[in-house]
């Protein structure tokens, strides 16, 4: 019991590392990222390149890749997001803009390592080393993770709600035609936001490379969970992100040890509908 | 008068369209259907994701179950017959998800939907290893090409027609005010619940079409050819991209789109990712309203 | 002084502002009359940057152009909106709002003694500083409004009908408050319907009609112009 | 036209907070009558149970003999009860004359056709937006579109209409123009329930009136009455109003 | 120029959830049988004169309708000369009755089926050259059977699948073999391909007591499943996985330790033409080849190159060549038996570096499954 819990909650730990990028670039930035998942393997070949081609390790990977990561993600807003914003008459009308144009970049991307790296399977191995959690043997890589999203979850929980400047980016997810008003820069707090949320998307590549083989076409299964992992959150809540992605990691070991293994993601699923039902704007969402 | 003009050339333009077959070559028609094919489901989608702005990811959902219906069935029952009962299957899922899901609004309706398409595919496939143990099932109906564009050209035909009575009826006008305010709609005295429940329903049946029709064209069959997920993602985009609240929209979307598509991955089978993804942005940001708003926007501006 | 010259304001074709001028001086309050449609609120967004003006028009905040500037950067320059329709952050709480409020630089400094100026002036916001403003009452987000912008410290205030929808004791207790800050040197631009008690607690008063500027003058020469008494105070009362 | 509507024991919370405490009145048919009271009091709670938009916790809601407290607004709606919102609610998507449109489609007669679109004209001219049917909602001014609401509540034909702060922020002479047209819907013989702080309409308008104060009924009774009590003025109109 | 050239059209999944595949085992023999036909000089006809390859392709973006469509753009637009097959079970079904209509030999590589029989029976243009579930199930059972007798395994199985075509073909044979020899199979779950986390997987597997561990598996997973044993030490003596064993990465991806990790296919080490292959395609392609399915593909190539040369291009008696001839191909001597692939390894491990052949041990050039596999570090 104890030990699926913990390979459950350092399994979610990915999940909710994933989740939480997303979760910012989508509640406070308002951009639905199609091309987040593609964001991440493209981390995991950039780790995969500098650790077999230059032989420098994924945790110190982590500071070159996580910076690119903030500034690709701080350019393409402000080229590609910004003129949507800009000319978007209301908030349906900038999501269905930017499902389009980030489902165009979710090819550019992809078709980019693809062309690089090609269609095949790419994987190594990294910190693949046993760690005792309470009684319970798991890999170091994946401890990485769940320590990274425990790690950012709080430091960014903290930035949000206890600063005022983690305030005004709140301001601008919840109401951006008021929050000029209050004197802040849309733009620039949503850029940023943005980015944030691509630096967290380039830090989960870079860890879930070390266990989890990926191909370039792989990013659409990591923009699903993610999307999932958000979406029963709550969207924009961070916090929702965090529990959820733990959450998701804790049933679907809990399912695969005492259901069937064939069911997890099943089990996923459905959880993810009931709970939607019972709560329709997700776990921490609030209405509207 | 204009009006039979207009009815008279649609009837020309449609038996055109049906003696395509004879005209071109199997490649040309196997075109016609995959673009047949997609028009019906981006009609249909946007019967009811166009006005209420209930973006649906669940269209390869139904799109499956009539598939696999037809796969399961296909020995045992006329083919007729197999329809129908792919048609009342995916009616009675999509009110089944229609009472449960009609709470639920913007991106929680998107990802909800695509979360029942994942878990229909995965209960789908769960059944068949487990139960019946197999996971392929073959198809062998004597179709060919283009009795199956003939089928698809039909129920594209029905769809318009349903698409636009709704258009000019009363509950077209509902739809749109659901998209824009569900409680004003409520207070002006329309049943919300119920008229988004039978939108979805229409739409899905359509849908549940599409996949029965097409099913024979792959011999075999198993969840992850037919519950792709990538069906759902260019039926929505495709609707989109065209003007989803009009009638012609998802249509003006789904033929340059399917095409666009086409000759991309015969010419450039190495860069079609880049070349498709760089195209789609400069679509969004040229086209912001839909091609058939550029459209309609271009004649006005040269007309003026 | 917060200086208006040729302020013209198009929405596509159609001219909502047409060439309007006029000044605020610190420590005054100024009310816009007009009727429906007159260009008012169009006159405050153009202030604050909300709207874009037309080339050739020119705002002027103490001696520097501040035409074309962002609404965020207005606000930090120290000209606050009241708009129609309140522009509060209805999925925060009261209490974030008003803290949000003196996000400006200039603001951080005075923030818990402008929140008691707040709670003042409306007590039922300091009964209610957890819930979430959307929730609230119409006249308790008019409140918030209200209050969000003089937590801003600003050195103008432009209110869009800050009275729509408070009860008639509120309207008054707001007027008097309003009089106090303009006490402390703030210029207040006030559009109203509410025409007597705006033009009480006015010094000077402009009428707006078609977006152009149709006559001005002291609050006391407004209330006795017959063409004003017969447009706003509904003849002869 | 009938439009009796009689309140009871009506209640609401909110978490910890009642919103609605047992307020019960009544609307006579024909009546113009005034729910007053401070902001907060729990009046458009009121008109919100009553257009069910909200479910009451408590009470009971009876028009013209039917039990309206567990029906959905659709149904309300069609037994000939409308409103207007506090803040305007207009569809954006819409025309000026489509928002109109859709109340004839299902209101209580359900017009649709030729018939309706001359219908919708006449609606919009009475609230004085005759010929502009064409124009995008949202380019309407706010008052317009406070008038364009008024225009769909009325195209649902109904026999109590619910207006919640419709006169708000009009100059003194568009008021007159506005209370004019009050009158005449009450001529009509349509019942008004009319939340408003201003009061001037009140005087001009409700024979009657009925004061809110955290969530609990006040005072009631003839307007003039009403508004010289001595607890409607210390919670309501302050002393500039005595 | 153009006119004397051979066309040959082929839809790859190039993009899609299917690309990782197609990439490692199709596309790239593809590549360097062209590569190498067109330095010779073209294909041989009957009369000795040689006509260079040029070949058009498509992307089917890992879906059954863009695959069949574009079949049929090769067939009847592009009127291509020959026609290579997609890859993977489903989609070569998906174009089976195209190829078979348009006339064109089929030859199925990169699909595993058990009804070859029956398609054979009802499309005798098409060839398969994978085998089916029950081959490879057999001949695992053959090796543990040896093992048990042997004394160096228990009764007991643990077993897992993924929950697709491929996993459940082979799952599907495994149960009954495996009962039939004997075996006790205490665990056997199916995953959803999506899975990426095997920590309870291999918990239960280990929790049963089992000696044997098969996994029928897809890259992602096989590779997952090897990192989590590591991880969890688990060490059974019998360690066999799917698809991904015999790539060449899975070195990297053990960490070195691939020794005694058993899987389909294998290599004689000593067949110098097999060598030759590996060599060639390392230096063409610039990686090496799997050691399952790469080889398979390259020698229907040969014996499609080989069938030209005898009968020309008519498709039809291509079709009767490949059926009935005989062929030389890096496989050695080589001839279909009811138009079907059966001299294959079924069963090989990782022996010092090399992925050797094991099963069936009773044909020349078989290794001998070394067991039990020694743990991991
Ligand atoms: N976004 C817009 N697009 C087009 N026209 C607009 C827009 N906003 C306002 N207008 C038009 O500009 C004119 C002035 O509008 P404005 O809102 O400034 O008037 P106002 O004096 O504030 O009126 P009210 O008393 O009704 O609030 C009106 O004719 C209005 O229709
Ligand atoms: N959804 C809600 N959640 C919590 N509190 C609410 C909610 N809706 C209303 N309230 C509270 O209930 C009380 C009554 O609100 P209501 O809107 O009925 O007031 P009102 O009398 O219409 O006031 P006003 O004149 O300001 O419009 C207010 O204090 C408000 O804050
Ligand atoms: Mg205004
Ligand atoms: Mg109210």
């Amino acid at each position: 019991m104890i030990e699926n819990l913990v390979n459950g909650l350092v399994l979610g730990g990915t999940y909710a590392l994933v989740a939480m990028g997303l979760t910012i670039q989508y509640g406070i930035a308002r951009i639905m990222n199609l091309a987040f998942g593609d964001l991440i393997i493209a981390a995991c070949f950039g780790t995969f390149v500098l650790y077999s081609g230059f032989a420098l390790s994924p945790v110190l990977a982590l500071f070159l890749i996580v910076p690119l990561g903030f500034a690709f993600n701080y350019f393409i807003y402000q080229i590609v997001m910004r003129p949507l914003v800009a000319r978007a008459p209301n908030s349906e009308a900038l999501e269905v803009d930017s499902i389009l144009v980030t489902f165009g970049l979710l090819f550019v991307i992809q078709g980019i390592l693809l062309v690089i790296f090609g269609g095949a399977y790419t994987s190594y191995s990294y910190l693949n080393t046993p760690v005792n959690v309470l009684g319970t043997i798991v890999a170091a890589n994946r401890l990485v993770a769940f320590v990274l999203a425990l790690i950012f979850g709080a430091g960014i929980l903290f930035v949000l709600f206890r600063t005022r400047w983690g305030t005004t980016l709140r301001a601008v997810a919840l109401a951006p035609e008021s929050a000029p008003l209050y004197g802040i820069d849309v733009n620039a707090s949503a850029r940023l936001a943005f980015a944030i949320g691509g630096a967290l998307a380039a830090s989960g590549g870079v860890v879930v490379s070390m266990y989890q083989t990926f191909t370039a076409t792989a990013g659409v299964v990591f923009t699903m969970k993610a999307l999932i992992v958000v979406i029963l959150g709550g969207k924009g809540s961070l916090t929702g992100a965090l529990v959820a992605g733990l959450l998701l990691g804790v049933v679907e070991t809990m399912v695969a040890a005492y259901i069937d293994p064939g069911l997890t993601l099943a089990a996923t699923y459905t959880v993810f509908l009931l709970l939607l039902l019972v709560r329709p704007s997700g776990m921490f969402g609030k209405a509207g | 008068m204009k009006q039979t003009v207009f009815i008279l050339l649609g009837l020309a333009v449609l038996a055109l369209l049906a003696a395509a077959p004879y005209l071109l070559s199997d490649y040309g028609t196997a075109l016609l259907l995959g673009m047949t094919g997609y028009i019906t489901l981006a009609t249909a989608w946007a019967m009811f994701s166009g006005p209420t702005r209930y973006v649906s990811l669940a269209t390869v959902a139904f799109f499956g179950i009539g598939a696999y219906t037809v796969a399961v069935l296909s020995e045992v029952l006329p083919y007729p017959l197999v329809l129908l009962v792919a048609a009342l299957i995916g009616l009675t899922v999509a009110i089944i998800v229609g009472l449960s899901t009609l709470r639920l609004a913007g991106v929680y309706f998107v990802i909800f939907t695509f979360g029942l398409a994942e878990l229909v595919r995965q209960t789908v496939t769960w059944w068949e290893v487990n139960v019946t143990e197999t996971l392929g099932r073959y198809i062998f109906l004597p179709f060919e090409g283009r009795h199956i564009y003939w089928q698809l050209l039909a129920l594209l035909v029905v769809t318009l027609l349903i698409s636009w009575w709704i258009g000019r009826s009363r509950y077209g006008l509902a739809l749109k005010a659901i998209g824009d305010d569900e409680t004003v709609a409520e207070h002006a005295g329309i049943n919300v619940p119920g008229l988004k429940l039978a939108l979805f329903a229409i739409s899905a049946t359509i849908i549940t079409l599409v996949g029965a029709i097409q099913a024979p064209r792959w011999t075999y069959i198993e969840p992850s050819i037919v519950f792709n997920p990538t069906v759902s993602f260019l039926t929505l985009i495709m609707a989109l991209l065209g003007g989803p609240s009009k009638l012609w929209g998802p249509m003006v979307g789904a033929i340059p789109l399917f095409l666009l598509f086409e000759w991309l991955s015969a010419n450039f089978p190495d860069h079609f990712s880049i070349l498709l993804g760089a195209l789609f942005i400069m679509i969004v940001f040229f086209m912001p309203k839909g091609i058939l708003a550029k459209l309609e926007d271009l004649r006005a501006g040269g007309a003026s | 002084m917060l200086e208006l010259r040729n302020l013209t304001v198009r929405y596509d074709k159609h001219l909502a502002l047409d060439d309007v001028s006029l000044t605020l001086d610190k420590g005054e309050t100024v009310v816009i009359l007009g009727a429906n449609g007159a260009g008012k609120t169009s006159l405050l967004k153009a202030m604050a940057g909300v709207v874009r003006a037309d080339a050739g028009s020119q705002i002027v905040l103490d001696g520097a152009p501040i035409t074309g500037l962002r609404a965020d950067q207005v606000t930090n320059a120290g000209i606050a909106l009241v708009p129609e329709g309140r522009g509060v952050v209805g999925l925060m709480t009261v209490e974030e709002n008003l803290r949000l409020g003196a996000n400006p630089k200039r603001a951080r400094a005075v923030e818990a003694e402008r929140m008691e100026l707040v709670f003042d002036i409306f007590p039922r916001l300091k009964e209610r500083l957890g819930q979430y403003v959307r929730t609230m009452s119409g006249g308790e987000q008019q409140m918030v409004a209200v209050g969000r912008a003089m937590m801003s410290n600003p050195d103008y205030l432009l209110l869009d009908e800050p009275s729509l929808g408070l009860a008639p004791i509120i309207v008054t207790d707001m007027f008097k408050a309003l009089a106090r800050i303009t006490q402390t040197g703030v210029g207040l631009l006030i559009v109203e319907q509410n025409v007597r008690v705006s033009l009480k607690h006015a010094d000077r008063g402009f009428l707006l009609e078609a977006g152009r500027i149709t006559g001005s003058g002291t609050s006391a020469e407004l209330l006795d112009d017959d063409a004003v008494r017969h447009a706003f105070l509904g003849g002869n009362s | 036209m009938n439009g009796r509507l009689e309140i009871t024991g009506l209640k609401k919370r909110f978490g910890g907070l009642t919103a609605v405490n047992g307020v019960s009145f009544a609307v006579e048919p024909g009546e113009v009558i005034g729910l007053l009271g401070p902001n907060g009091s729990g009046k458009t709670t009121v008109m919100n149970m009553v257009s069910g938009a909200l479910r009451a916790d408590a009470g009971s809601i009876r028009f013209d003999g039917v039990e309206l407290t567990r029906l959905k607004p659709n149904k309300i709606a069609k037994h000939g009860v409308a409103r207007t919102f506090q803040l305007v609610r207009p569809l954006p998507t819409l025309s000026v004359a489509e928002n109109v449109l859709l109340s004839f489609a299902f209101g209580r007669k359900r017009h649709w056709g030729r018939e309706a679109q001359m219908l919708v004209e006449e609606k919009l001219e009475f609230v004085g937006l005759g010929g502009r049917g064409g124009e995008e909602v949202g380019n309407l001014t706010y008052i317009d579109q406070k008038r364009m609401e008024l225009a769909r509540a009325l195209a649902s034909e109904p026999k109590l209409l619910l207006l919640d702060e419709w006169l708000a922020g009009l100059n003194p002479s568009e008021l007159r123009i506005g209370i004019d047209l009050v009158r005449h819907l009450q001529g009509l013989g349509m019942s008004v329930l009319l939340v408003e702080h201003i009061m001037e309409a009140v005087r001009a308008l409700c024979s009657r009136c009925v004061v809110m104060s955290a969530g609990e009924v006040i005072a009631s009774g003839e307007s003039e009455a009403v508004l010289k009590a001595p607890q409607v003025i210390s919670a309501y109109l302050g002393d500039d109003h005595a | 120029q153009e006119t004397d050239a051979v066309t040959i059209g082929y839809a790859i999944s190039k993009s899609g959830p299917n690309a990782g595949g197609a990439d490692m085992t199709v596309t790239p023999n593809y590549e360097l049988w062209v590569h190498e036909v067109n330095e010779r000089g073209g294909l041989t006809l009957p009369d000795g004169s040689q006509r260079p390859i040029e070949v058009i392709e498509y992307d089917d973006r890992s879906s059954a309708e863009e695959v069949v469509r574009a079949v049929e753009r090769l067939a009847t637009q592009d009127k291509v000369d020959l026609i290579l097959p997609p890859w993977g079970t489903g989609f070569n079904l998906a174009v089976a009755p195209l190829m078979a209509r348009h006339g064109y030999p089929h030859l199925a590589g990169a699909a595993v089926t058990d009804k070859a029989d029956d398609f054979v029976e009802r499309w005798d243009t098409s060839f398969w050259f994978m085998g089916g579930g029950e081959d490879y199930t057999h001949a695992l059972a053959e090796v543990l059977i040896e093992a048990r007798d042997a004394g160096t395994i228990n009764n007991s199985v643990a077993m897992v699948s993924v929950a697709d075509g491929f996993g459940i073909d082979l799952v599907k044979a495994a149960r009954p073999t495996l009962e039939e020899a004997g075996f006790e199979i205490a665990y056997d779950k199916a995953f959803p391909p999506q899975t990426s986390d095997f920590a309870t997987i291999i918990n239960e597997a280990a929790g049963t007591g089992a000696d044997t561990f098969i996994a029928f598996s897809y890259p992602p997973h096989t590779f997952a499943l090897t990192k989590q044993a590591q991880v969890a030490s688990y060490n059974p003596a019998v360690f066999y996985l799917g698809v991904g064993a015999g790539f060449p990465v899975y070195t990297n991806i053990s960490g070195g330790q691939m020794e005694g990790v058993m899987s389909l296919g294998g290599i004689d080490p000593d067949n110098a033409l097999n060598a030759e292959y590996r060599a060639r395609h390392e230096a063409v392609i610039g990686r090496a080849p799997d050691y399952w399915g790469s080889v398979l593909i390259y020698a229907s190539l040969q014996m499609l190159e080989q069938a030209i040369e005898r009968v020309g291009l008519d498709k039809a008696e291509i079709a009767k060549e490949l059926s009935t001839g005989t062929f030389d191909t890096v496989l050695g001597e080589t001839k279909l038996e009811n138009n079907q692939l059966r001299n294959i390894w079924w069963t090989g491990q990782w022996q010092d570096g090399t992925f050797v052949a094991v099963a069936p041990g009773d044909r020349d050039g078989a290794g001998e499954a070394s067991l039990p596999k020694p743990a991991w570090q």
